[in-house]
């Protein structure tokens, strides 16, 4: 073992070796450099092994062999050794990074960073307060000059606003030490904080500790007084940027939180609020941030602000040991890494402006880093970030402390906002040439903290609080299947596709008859339809690596979600849902702001998810399963709107649909369908998990299954209003989509097994006919290459099969025997009308009825009407699409004819909740108020038309075959084929009557909810005026503040 | 009404000032003159609505006279507008940027007459007669009886009884006679 | 614009095939019978007229559907699509235009169908006979079953006329379909003399 | 189901009542209207003559495969809304196969004709035929929201969805009528039943004179007759469907015939004497004065 001091020592002497000789050993210099920074690197190596390995005890070192007080003490133990571990491969990383720039300046610059270095270890290391003290003075020396290296007027403004911030800090630092020595007599860490009990004069010891607050809050660049900072990570090299922003605030973190034990709950209770204040604003500011440095600053300020509330939190509790290494280490890391290698990336990419991003795509490594990077800092799974807020949620949820995951969320939305608008920027194909500034030690130095990176995510999934024994290889065997497909770029696509059918099958093969209940009747929906809709995609003819990938990980996310047996595997697959179709939507032709939005609507959605969560995790002390929601606690109801918002969200209620139309329309055509027919049953699923978990509760006087059926119907309502005007077929299929799960939703409200089993039997139905239709749109938009109705017409003729399976699909929908949708309709009207909602039935009935003009919209103007020139040899689509479509209306017809093999099923799976609810009478099932026998109805409907169809034939003269012109147009010429076809604006006459009903109010209510955070940012990010007096009077100002916080004005 | 008849003089130089009633008067003007005469009188006098515009050829002079008429609602009077373009070759200025309305008369007089009025839209579409391939059919030069009998078919026996002839065979034979006797008169003592 | 050109001499019709269907029109026999017979009364006792007034003598038409006339005791009535109607009344004079949409409409009307001619301008030209637009004889362009002279034949006079149209109808006289597709070609080249920018296909089905 | 064939039988008699029925109450309807304008009017027989017509028609044209199968799909609805209807309450052979499903299935399956027809006449090609479709289509949403909310105020009413059910609770006298017991949902229902016939002032997608006679502008021939064929069984059924849910249904023919019959005079009586209204007018009056008596119809039976 190699004792901690010599990396000191070894540091410090080659730092004085190196411009001694700087003549005589130049070539050798910088081979003495590296060197030193290997050794540090190994010698921490060795520490941290045998921390983690062996589980060595905490290991103290004494200068001069004395003991404290009279000597410096170093400490090294689990956490010491594995900041020092990666504060010194980073540092190592660093001065790959920086080589070109190293060996221009030469000696200095080595010097520095070895100076940067020995300060950070020291910080770490050190438990003696004013040794602290000088190791942060020699940090900030050395920073500054590694800032002012850069000779040019910004950097040296910008290193010298740090020189006057630190200068205040290392003022007040020292003023609190000479306070707390007086008061304890000793400098050691440990001596003081034994002593600090003891002391009489607490009022001269809280001012002691305050002067030591204030410097380090000006020192961890918490908000406002981090003007300065924000200047420094935009003024300085990106390499620099990086360690400062990675390692430095690490280490600074570090020394904070050795020093917090000496604080009381109260001035530690402002440091939490003070960490979580700078995160929400710093997030919040970062929105309007378009320069990268300075977004990644405030995102770096955010995290620093985040970590440091957490420890004051957890010192709070005394829970420290615990919550250290649960929710601080994983959170610190996250911000470490990926900060340190987005601004690293930064370096690379000639560009400031996250606008000129696009073409980073034209290194796929980079921007695969890039992208790992944004989604671990944005805090998506399975990376560490992930489970610092989740087990931070938990715990504070735990301490009631509800406030603050409120802040924590909606801060986390921010960053999430900027960071994600940021990647998807670069995943749009509109490039500008040429900025990537291609250097190999710089992709050296990236790779190997990503390296290290993946290395703790993987940890950290691995011991996370992860149940891995239960879920088992349900849980995880499609999310393998997915990344696994994402490693292997090589394979051929169409064999991707076929790989993941074949896994699709296997799986449903093998564990599909395990399963039971209702999670078995969504699997089964999931993975056939996964299976067909997957067919589809072999027809695709690009060669894009991601599509497969993403989209086994979203057909997984959405298995593993009805697998789930705790909150955390559901929260867990749902992120991963939420990230997946993100990515895929993305992938569609402009498609940036529509997928973004559809991104912030999910991930708030799924955030007040969480919060309801936590708001009902208490219940059962701290455990994780469903159980929690059916022990009925204080905020049962309160935790029931959370979850439904978050579920109300993926089914686009109304009010929260405005993702819908956009991001359906414009995500690829095959990718269309997957959203409509199987992701919007998402939120679905969670619906039944919720009401069969908690019931549905009542919030005072209301009972929130009767306002979640209003929710229900007035979105089959509007949802059906709206596409009935919509010009884009898919627009059209998106509010169709939208109004269809309006009726499930309504369904699931009633709370009654005719209720559910019509819910049930409706999104099956919804399922089989979206699938259908988006697949037969997808193959006409393939043939013709547009989506605008009005453009196609009597496409009959050249797509016969597609217009057969479009009009089953819309007899289906429109719910007119004798086929399935009927059997919803009948399911629906009986249940409702049995619980009494009769304003609700008849507002279904309407929407209903609505259904009929979208339909015959869609097929007409699509299929029927007058052929257009331009399509005149289009062919019939592909069987590719054809086959899926066929394989559904084959199901269809089967449930039309035989309905009670559904209907049965679905009974099982609810009769256990709500008892059995309709009765058999052979083929005619009998409920409390009617009856129906889909069987006789589809025979006698066969029969009769089949005879009529017969008697026609046998009638009807010779008939003449005629063409599209051959009509009687007023005894003139139809001019042409485009003014002849009256498919555009189809409905204004009803638009007229009928428009007020689909006002946009929502989009305006959301648009000015976005125009207000992007204004109130705008706003806020304009006290940072660049001016270093104004910097120093925000340190001021905070200081005041803080100071009568503290003590209390008298 | 004077003073504008004046100022016309004046300003276009009016020629052939026919005051024919209170309210309306027609004056000839040179063709370069005309669509200068007609803004003029839409814009300074009030003459803001084109009533028609006529044509009429005078096949002894070789001209085609075409008639502006326009109508002044304030003090609801009428003007005439005469101009003459050369026969042989038939072309004037189109005023459709002064009235959209003009539009179809200029067609009309393109089809019937075969006056061209270059940059009028739509002016070669046809008017009435869709698929004319012969003269003009109201030029004076078109026979529309030898036309009608050689195209559409005339049914043989048929006999003409117009008013003029039944009145005076059937009711006032003996004035007929009276006025025949009057004409043979006239013609010999010429 | 030598695009166009182009493509018109490759192409010799000057319709395009795939717009228009142009078959011509066949003749289908009568059915001996009794059959017939009760066919040949239910169109004459279902006369549907086809709204479509191509003269001045259409106001006399107005009063046929009035209290005072009333021919809907007859079963008749106006129908607005020539598919339906088997009635077409050709009210006083046609000119070329018109004749051109008179020859569409008559095509698109269902094999029995019969045709009246109103006014003595439909007979021989009437008071237009020398106009150099205006047709002088009907029956050279669409086979005539009745024709009603006057100018203008008053409503009574009309009525007359549907009586004598009905009894040619019950005798199975009223073949002016059959009549047009055997003669078709004589009727078209006569339609062709005096319409010359035909750019549809001959039959209009 | 007892005896398959008996019931098939029943069906084909009841079957060739109702058409017969339908036909004559069409050729009285055209002689009440001319009367009411001051004429003889056809003879009451004019239907049958008319669709003896269309029969004989020698030719016909066709545009497609779904505008062949548009009449075939139109008829079927017809035959099918009223094959799935109890026509005569009590009289076993006049119940059809009402056994297939409730009043849900009787007021869906309205729609199943006018969907294939309306596919049929689109592929015409014809601008008018879905004009016409669009305007009767927009309409028919309007007219319904009046119609479920009294069917639902009924089934609230009566604790039933069966037809055969509401009309036995509606047996033994004027009392027991619906129109008598649940005044409000009848009110709604004879609205939307105005909609509903498609009469005058409610017949905007066959408007003559804009777009001749709306979505079958291209049909003739046999295809005609199909659809004159079908407009008997579709009328009749649609006024027993009425009948029996608000005017306490019917034991036998005379009784049958006498209610349809007044019925159906109601909405040929306020058709003669209106003009027709704009497609915004008919939806915003049966938005407005027939849907509020609907819901007030609902809600009486919810609280």
């Amino acid at each position: 073992m190699v004792n901690p001091i010599y990396i000191i020592a070894v540091l410090l002497g080659i730092g004085f070796i190196l411009p001694l000789t700087e003549k005589k050993l130049s070539k050798l210099g910088p081979w003495v450099f590296y060197a030193g920074m290997i050794f540090t690197a190994l010698v921490s190596y060795q520490w941290f092994r045998f921390f983690i390995v062996s589980g060595g005890e905490t290991y103290h070192i004494f200068t001069a062999g004395v003991k404290p007080p009279l000597s410096i003490n170093l400490q090294i133990g689990l956490f010491e050794s594995v900041l020092l571990f990666v504060t010194n491969l980073t540092g190592l990383a660093g001065a790959v990074y920086m080589t070109k720039q190293i060996s221009e300046t030469g000696v200095r610059a080595m010097v520095l960073l070895l100076l940067l270095l020995l300060g950070l270890n020291g910080l770490i290391l050190t438990r003696d307060i004013f040794n602290l003290f000088v190791f942060m003075e020699i940090t900030a020396i050395s920073t500054y000059s590694l800032i002012g290296m850069d000779v040019k007027s910004r950097s040296l403004s910008a290193g010298f606003k740090y020189m006057t911030a630190g200068g205040l800090a290392s003022a007040f630092l020292l003023l609190g030490i000479i306070i707390v020595y007086s008061l304890t007599g000793t400098l050691n860490l440990d001596g003081m904080i034994r002593s600090a009990e003891g002391i009489k004069n607490v009022k001269l010891l809280s001012i002691g500790s305050m002067m030591i607050l204030f410097s380090f809050i000006i020192e961890a660049k918490q908000f406002p007084a981090n003007g300065w900072a924000l200047d420094v990570y935009e003024g300085t090299k990106p390499g620099v940027a990086g360690l400062i922003s990675g390692i430095g605030t690490t280490a600074v973190f570090f020394g904070f939180y050795k020093i917090m034990p000496l604080f009381t709950n109260e001035t530690l209770k402002i440091v939490m609020w003070a960490g979580l204040i700078t995160f929400f604003f710093s997030n919040l500011m970062g929105m309007k941030q378009e320069n990268v440095k300075r977004m990644l600053g405030y995102s770096s300020v955010a995290q620093t602000g985040l970590v440091i509330s957490v420890s004051a939190w957890s010192f709070m509790l005394g829970n420290d040991k615990l919550i250290f290494p649960m929710i601080v280490l994983p959170l610190l890391f996250n911000h470490f890494f990926t900060k340190t290698g987005l601004f690293w990336i930064a370096g690379l990419v000639k560009k400031d402006t996250t606008g000129l991003w696009g073409s980073i795509t034209e290194n796929k490594i980079l921007h695969g880093i890039f992208i790992i990077l944004i989604l671990a800092l944005s805090g998506f799974p399975p990376f560490p970030g992930f489970w610092g807020k989740w087990n931070l949620v938990l715990a504070m949820s735990l301490d009631s402390n509800f406030f603050y995951i409120w802040v924590l969320l909606a801060g986390s939305l921010f960053e999430a906002a900027y960071l994600l608008k940021w990647a998807g920027i670069t995943l749009k194909k509109d490039k500008s040439k040429d900025i990537l500034e291609y250097n190999s030690y710089k992709m050296l130095a990236l790779q190997i903290v990503v390296l290290i990176f993946f290395a703790v995510t993987v940890y950290y999934f691995m011991t996370g609080n992860f149940d891995h024994t239960n879920g088992g290889l349900h849980f995880y065997l499609p999310f393998a299947l997915g990344t696994g497909l994402l490693l292997l770029p090589f394979i051929p696509e169409k064999l991707k596709g076929m790989i993941s059918m074949s896994v699709i099958a296997v799986y449903a093969f093998y564990f599909l008859p395990d399963q039971n209940g209702i999670g078995r009747f969504f699997n089964a929906m999931f993975l056939s339809g996964g299976f067909f809709l997957t067919f589809a995609t072999l027809n695709r003819k690009d060669r894009s690596r991601s599509f497969y990938p993403l989209l086994m990980l979203m057909l997984g996310s959405l298995i593993a979600l009805v697998n789930s047996d705790n909150i955390l595997h559901f929260f867990f697959s749902w992120e991963i849902m939420t990230l997946s179709s993100y990515f895929l939507i993305h992938r569609g032709k402009g498609s940036a702001e529509e997928s973004f939005r559809y991104v912030m609507f999910s991930l708030a959605g799924a955030f007040l998810m969480l919060l309801g969560f936590a708001y009902s995790f208490p219940n059962l002390n701290g455990q994780m399963s469903f159980g929690i929601f059916a022990v009925p606690g204080q905020f049962t109801s309160l935790s029931f709107i959370l979850i439904s918002i978050g579920f109300l969200v993926k089914s686009a209620a109304l009010g929260l649909h405005l993702w819908i139309a956009g991001s359906y329309a414009k995500a690829e055509d095959d990718t269309s369908a997957f959203l409509s027919a199987l992701l919007s049953k998402a939120g679905i699923f969670g619906f039944v998990m919720l009401l069969l978990a908690m019931g549905a509760p009542s919030a005072g006087k209301f009972d929130l299954a009767y306002i979640l059926s209003w929710i229900g119907a007035l979105t089959a309502l509007i949802g059906t209003m709206m596409a009935i005007y919509e010009e884009d077929a898919k627009r059209l299929l998106a509010y169709s989509s939208m109004g269809q799960v309006g009726y499930i939703i309504l369904g699931l409200a009633i709370m009654s097994g005719l209720g559910w089993t019509a819910a049930l039997f409706q999104m099956v139905n919804h399922f089989l006919i979206k699938g259908i239709l988006f697949l037969a749109i997808a193959g006409v938009i393939y043939r013709t290459g547009t989506s605008e109705m009005y453009k196609m017409g009597g496409l009959i003729k050249k797509m016969p099969w597609s217009f057969t399976a479009v009009m089953f699909g819309i007899i289906a929908i429109s719910g007119v025997p004798p086929l399935t949708g009927f059997g919803a309709k009948w399911l629906m009207y009986e249940a409702l009308i049995e619980k009494g909602w009769y304003l609700q039935t008849g507002m279904a009935f309407f929407a209903s009825t609505v259904a009929f003009l979208y339909c015959f919209r869609l097929i007409h103007a699509i299929f029927l009407g007058q052929p257009k020139t331009e399509f005149r040899n289009v062919k019939e689509a592909p069987a590719w699409f054809l086959i899926p479509q066929y394989v559904f209306i084959m199901a269809i017809f089967f449930f039309s004819i035989f309905p009670r093999v559904l209907i049965d099923r679905i009974s099982a799976a609810v009769e256990p909740f709500f008892g059995k609810s309709l009765t058999w009478d052979g083929n005619t099932v009998i409920s409390s108020l009617g009856y129906w026998n889909a069987t006789a109805v589809m025979t006698i409907v066969g029969v009769v038309f089949v005879v009529l169809a017969i008697g026609l034939f046998i009638k009807l003269p010779k008939v003449q075959k005629v063409k599209q012109f051959n009509i009687v147009f007023a005894a003139e010429r139809p001019e042409t084929p485009e003014l002849t076809h009256f498919a555009y604006e189809f409905f204004r006459p009803y638009r007229r009557a009928m428009g007020w009903m689909v006002r946009p109010y929502a989009t305006r209510f959301w648009r000015s909810v976005t125009e207000s955070a992007y204004t109130v940012s705008d706003a806020l990010r304009k006290i940072y005026t660049g001016n270093g007096q104004t910097y120093i009077f925000h340190i001021l100002l905070v200081l005041v503040i803080l100071f009568y916080i503290s003590t209390g004005v008298k | 009404m004077e003073e504008m008849i004046e100022r016309i003089k004046l300003k276009f130089n009016a020629k052939d000032i026919n005051r024919q009633k209170a309210t309306l008067v027609f004056f000839s003007v040179e063709k370069k003159d005309l669509e200068a005469c007609v803004l003029y009188m839409k814009e300074f006098e009030g003459y803001s609505n084109l009533t028609m515009i006529s044509a009429t050829d005078w096949i002894e002079t070789g001209t085609f006279g075409l008639t502006y008429h326009l109508h002044n609602y304030k003090n609801r009077t009428d003007v005439g507008i005469k101009t003459y373009i050369d026969r042989k070759n038939p072309s004037m200025v189109s005023i459709n940027t002064l009235w959209a309305g003009a539009r179809v008369f200029e067609r009309e007089l393109k089809e019937m007459f075969g006056i061209d009025f270059p940059g009028c839209p739509r002016v070669d579409d046809p008017f009435a007669l869709e698929g004319w391939d012969n003269l003009p059919p109201m030029r004076k030069d078109f026979d529309t009886v030898k036309y009608s009998e050689e195209t559409y078919f005339p049914r043989p026996g048929r006999s003409t009884k117009d008013n003029v002839t039944q009145m005076e065979e059937k009711l006032y034979a003996v004035e007929a006679e009276v006025k025949k006797g009057i004409a043979k008169t006239v013609r010999k003592n010429k | 614009m030598t695009m166009i050109g182009e493509e018109n001499k490759n192409e010799k019709k000057n319709f395009d095939t795939e717009l228009f269907c142009d078959a011509v029109p066949k003749e289908v026999p009568r059915i001996n019978g009794i059959i017939q017979k009760f066919y040949d009364w239910a169109q004459a006792n279902s006369l549907w007229i086809l709204a479509f007034g191509t003269g001045c003598g259409s106001i006399e038409m107005r009063p046929l559907y009035t209290a005072r006339y009333d021919i809907s005791r007859f079963g008749m009535a106006p129908r607005p699509t020539p598919r339906q109607s088997n009635l077409f009344i050709i009210s006083g004079y046609a000119s070329v235009k018109t004749l051109k949409r008179i020859v569409r409409s008559y095509e698109q009307m269902q094999n029995p169908k019969f045709v009246m001619g109103l006014g003595s301008c439909t007979v021989n030209g009437g008071m237009y006979w020398d106009s150099y637009n205006t047709i002088n004889r009907l029956d050279h362009y669409i086979p005539v079953d009745t024709y009603v002279a006057g100018c203008m034949p008053r409503p009574e006079a009309l009525i007359a006329g549907f009586e004598d149209l009905k009894k040619r109808i019950k005798e199975g006289r009223a073949e002016g379909a059959n009549e047009y597709a055997k003669n078709f070609e004589w009727y078209k080249a006569n339609q062709k003399k005096v319409i010359k920018d035909w750019d549809m296909p001959d039959y209009n089905w | 189901m007892e005896n398959f064939w008996t019931t098939l039988l029943y069906a084909f008699i009841s079957m060739f009542i109702i058409f017969n029925y339908g036909m004559v109450l069409g050729g009285v309807v055209y002689k009440i209207i001319a009367r009411v304008h001051g004429r003889f009017g056809p003879p009451v027989w004019q239907p049958y003559i008319n669709l003896v017509k269309v029969m004989g028609v020698r030719t016909a044209i066709s545009h497609g495969i779904m505008f062949w199968l548009g009449p075939v799909f139109r008829f079927t609805g017809g035959i099918g809304l009223f094959l799935f209807m109890p026509v005569l309450f009590g009289v076993p052979w006049m119940q059809n196969f009402s056994f297939s499903g409730d009043l849900l299935l009787v007021i869906y399956f309205i729609f199943f004709g006018q969907l294939g027809m309306a596919l049929g006449a689109a592929e015409s090609g014809h601008p008018y035929s879905p004009m016409g479709i669009m305007r009767g289509l927009s309409q028919v949403t309007a007219s319904e929201v009046p119609f479920a909310l009294a069917v639902i105020a009924l089934a609230a009413q009566h604790g039933t969805l069966s037809i055969t059910e509401i009309v036995a609770a509606q047996q033994g006298g004027i009392a027991n009528w619906n129109i008598v017991t649940n005044p409000v949902a009848t009110l709604a229902g004879m609205m939307a039943f105005l909609g509903m016939m498609m009469h005058a002032p409610f017949n905007l997608h066959i408007a003559p004179q804009e777009i001749p006679i709306g979505p079958p502008t291209e049909y003739q021939s046999n295809f005609l007759s199909y659809m004159q064929a079908n407009r008997a069984f579709f009328a009749s059924a649609k006024l027993i469907l009425f009948m029996n849910l608000f005017f306490g249904g019917a034991t036998n023919i005379p009784v049958l015939v006498g209610k349809t019959f007044s019925l159906y005079m109601i909405t040929v009586f306020i058709g003669v004497v209106n003009p027709r209204f704009t497609l915004e007018n008919s939806i915003r009056w049966f938005i407005r004065i027939p849907t509020v008596t609907g819901i007030i119809a609902v809600l009486i039976y919810t609280f």
